[in-house]
């Protein structure tokens, strides 16, 4: 079991790697992440959006970029058929799996950063009243949105398409992460102290089932 | 052997329009009007098989995208685009009869109420899995990927309607049903449950039969593209 | 050149070593459409099979197949005597791979990309041995240079470099002189030849048919997805080859 | 519009989305049906 964390603890090691080597898609995302944060922030009026409204354009930035990270770290397997030399490698295919969901969600999170004050600076969000519970919630989205992405980037790159289709695959199944997280962020900064049990449950039951349910289908996915 | 099978599937048609014919003539004839909402609730007898149909339609995609990754046989995947399609015809209806409904009782045409996210949400996630297969080329790559999506799909309607729930509900929730009206509702799942396999079966024997042309066509002559004409449709 | 392999001779040691790779009634079909049908193939531990037919004949994925990237529609693949279970992980440790590409992560330098690998393969000193691999095939001096600088044919000998990393006994080669100038031809050809003299077993898919014949001791030609020639190699010409290979 | 206009808006859209499918169905399989016979009438 410790074998396998290490490999794929080196998997993810190694997509990093090569991201900070380019750091093209990092670049790439951020400014796409800025622009749709502006973008929607004009579109709402410029003026202070309240909670929900301020967590969907935070929402809908990490979205969109999410799915470009997902696309850019299977492209980079796929680009001088390394893939066949990860597949050839005495391993579980989980682990690649396992891998690459964690590099995802590091570039996501990195992106989040960047995004994040971006948001807060143009619109004023003002995260300063629970700041770790937007950072909780967000992270288990996060998570829950990358577990479907990772397996999704494996099949629908392999097919050699535009980037389109993997948002319009991902978004609909991730409907449920994004009505749980803006119920939740929005009870946390409307003040009710009420805490919204079934949303969090929502999450935590999204998280639990695709993680698991990606794991086991990335081995039937996976081809050279 | 199609002889044969021309006359049972004309005989099941027939069964079926005379169901819905017996179950339209029920409900205008027989089912009184309920009380606070009036004739309108009537497309309850229509709305909620419809919504059951879909379910099935759904279950039936799951299945036979475990059938295929599990046998590799091309056979499942023509019955899951069969299922989801039919399903997404089926969602559509849900749709619109709730938007009526809703247009009657509230004056709106659309309310992000529990009921009507879920069915959009449920007719995105097919629609998506029909768009998904058109644009691969590939025929085992889109097998895979449908196969794949179908399961993940379903896998995710129970909490699409648990996050359907936590919308603000602006409605009363399920209404009393008399005698009466609990029967015209049994009367009316017979019709629209024949009809929903009835379309699946044909849309599948479909999928059956174009495979098979383009197989032939493909062996001997210039490869004629029947897919294309699979498409949406 | 120090030789590839580290441990000489691997091949005379076992008593009666099992067939380095066999198929029984091997068949792959892919949309329901046979890509290979009934293949029956055994190679003995050293041996220098060439791999000849026309595109579409099933060659690289018969190679797929060997390298256990894709799991065969019926029949058994054995490896080492072993049959290959459904995920078959455990065989590939003792299989390397190249092919037309490169297999490699562009981004990274080529020390990086055998680390990598060497790592993935749990080799305990896996840097020594990168260096070791890296003079192996003359590009220590590029060590450090990201993959994408090189040339075609140093890409191809650090690939090289990449499936011994783990100094497999079974080499698969999928047309791996394609896009090759004459030098990195004849090199790779060096190479090759220099494997199979350590005991390794080389199973060469290729489109040169003069070039396959001269290099391997035993060749076998696919046509439709079925094997129609299996002989010695000095035994075949091209024309005969390319004959059959024709054939409707 | 009343509600029982409503509840026949309805009803004839929901149905009439079914019976319009299988129709759809029934066109293509007599196509499909009518090239396999043009196909087996010229091998």
């Amino acid at each position: 079991m410790i074998r396998a964390a290490k490999q794929s603890l080196l998997i993810a090691a190694k997509d990093l790697r090569i991201e900070s080597r380019s750091r093209q898609t990092i670049s790439l995302v951020v400014v796409l992440g800025i622009l749709i944060v502006t973008v929607l922030g004009l579109g709402l009026g410029g003026q202070r959006p309240d909670g929900p409204a301020a967590t969907a354009v935070l929402w809908v930035a990490y979205l969109f970029s999410g799915v470009l990270c997902f696309e850019k770290t299977m492209a980079v397997e796929r680009q001088d058929g390394a893939l066949a030399g990860l597949l050839l490698a005495p391993l579980d295919r989980g682990v690649i799996y396992l891998g690459k969901l964690l590099s995802n969600v590091v570039l996501m999170f990195a992106v989040a950063g960047v995004i994040t004050p971006v948001g807060i600076l143009f619109f004023g969000f003002d995260l300063s009243k629970a700041p770790l519970g937007f950072l909780a919630i967000m992270g288990m989205s996060m998570l829950g949105f990358a577990a479907v992405g990772t397996l999704f980037a494996a099949m629908v790159s392999s097919s050699r398409l535009q980037g389109g289709l993997l948002a319009m695959v991902v978004f609909p199944i991730t409907l449920p992460l994004v009505i749980a997280s803006t119920q939740l962020t929005s009870r946390l900064y409307q003040g009710d102290e009420t805490w919204n049990g079934s949303a969090f449950a929502v999450l935590v039951a999204f998280d639990a089932i695709f993680l698991v349910v990606s794991w086991l289908a990335f081995e039937w996915v996976i081809e050279p | 052997m199609p002889q044969q099978n021309n006359g049972l599937l004309r005989a099941f048609w027939a069964v079926t329009l005379l169901a819905l014919a017996a179950a339209v003539a029920v409900l205008i004839a027989y089912t009184p009007d309920e009380a606070t909402m009036g004739p309108v609730q009537k497309i309850f007898y229509l709305h909620l098989p419809l919504a059951i149909n879909t379910f099935l339609a759904c279950l039936l995609v799951f299945v036979a995208s475990i059938g295929y990754l599990w046998q590799r046989s091309v056979w499942w995947d023509d019955l899951a685009v069969a299922g989801a399609k039919v399903a997404v015809l089926l969602c559509s209806g849900v749709l619109i009869t709730g938007m009526i409904w809703g247009k009657s009782a509230w004056g709106l045409w659309w309310t992000w109420s529990p009921r009507l996210t879920f069915s959009l949400m449920l007719w995105l996630l097919y629609v998506v899995y029909l768009t998904v297969r058109a644009s691969v080329e590939s025929g085992q790559r889109r097998a895979v990927v449908g196969a794949v999506y179908g399961i993940t799909a379903f896998l995710d309607v129970p909490l699409v309607w648990l996050s359907a729930r936590l919308m603000p509900d602006i409605h009363p929730s399920s209404i009393t049903l008399s005698g009466e009206m609990k029967l015209t509702l049994a009367l009316w799942f017979l019709p629209v449950t024949l009809m929903t396999f009835g379309l699946i079966i044909a849309r599948f024997r479909l999928n059956r039969i174009i495979r098979d042309t383009t197989d032939e066509t493909q062996r001997g002559f210039e490869p004629v593209n029947l897919h294309v004409s699979e498409g949406i449709a | 050149m120090s030789t590839l392999a580290t441990q000489p001779g691997t091949a005379s040691t076992a008593p009666q070593t099992p067939a380095a790779l066999q198929t029984i009634s091997l068949q792959k079909r892919i949309d329901d459409r046979p890509i290979l049908r009934d293949i029956n193939l055994t190679v003995a531990p050293g041996q220098y099979v060439a791999l000849l037919g026309a595109n579409g004949a099933g060659k690289s994925t018969l190679l797929k197949i060997l390298a256990t990237l894709i799991p065969p529609s019926d029949g058994r693949l054995m490896l080492f005597g072993e049959t290959v279970g459904w995920d078959g992980w455990a065989a590939r440790r003792r299989i390397g791979l190249i092919g037309h590409q490169s297999m490699l992560y562009r981004d990274l330098s080529a020390l990086e990309n055998l680390i990598f690998f060497g790592k993935l393969y749990g080799i305990a000193s896996s840097a020594a041995r990168a260096v070791t691999l890296l003079k192996a095939v003359d590009l220590f001096d590029r060590a450090d240079d990201p993959v994408k600088s090189l040339s075609r044919g140093m890409m191809q000998r650090v690939a090289i470099a990449r499936a011994l990393v783990h100094d497999p006994e079974l080499l698969l080669a999928d047309e791996p002189f394609d896009g090759l100038d004459a030098p990195s031809c004849r090199a790779l050809e060096k190479l090759l030849a220099q494997l199979q003299q350590a005991g390794k077993t080389v199973v060469l898919a290729n489109h040169d048919i003069d070039q396959s014949l001269r290099l391997s001791q035993r060749t076998v030609v696919l046509r439709k997805g079925r094997v129609v020639i299996d002989q010695p190699s000095q035994e075949l010409t091209p024309p005969a080859i390319l004959k059959e290979m024709e054939r409707a | 519009m009343t509600g029982t206009q409503y509840a026949m808006a309805a009803y004839i859209a929901g149905l009439g989305l079914m019976l319009l499918y299988g129709l759809t169905l029934w066109v293509e399989s007599r196509a499909v049906a009518h090239r396999r016979r043009k196909d087996q009438s010229e091998k």
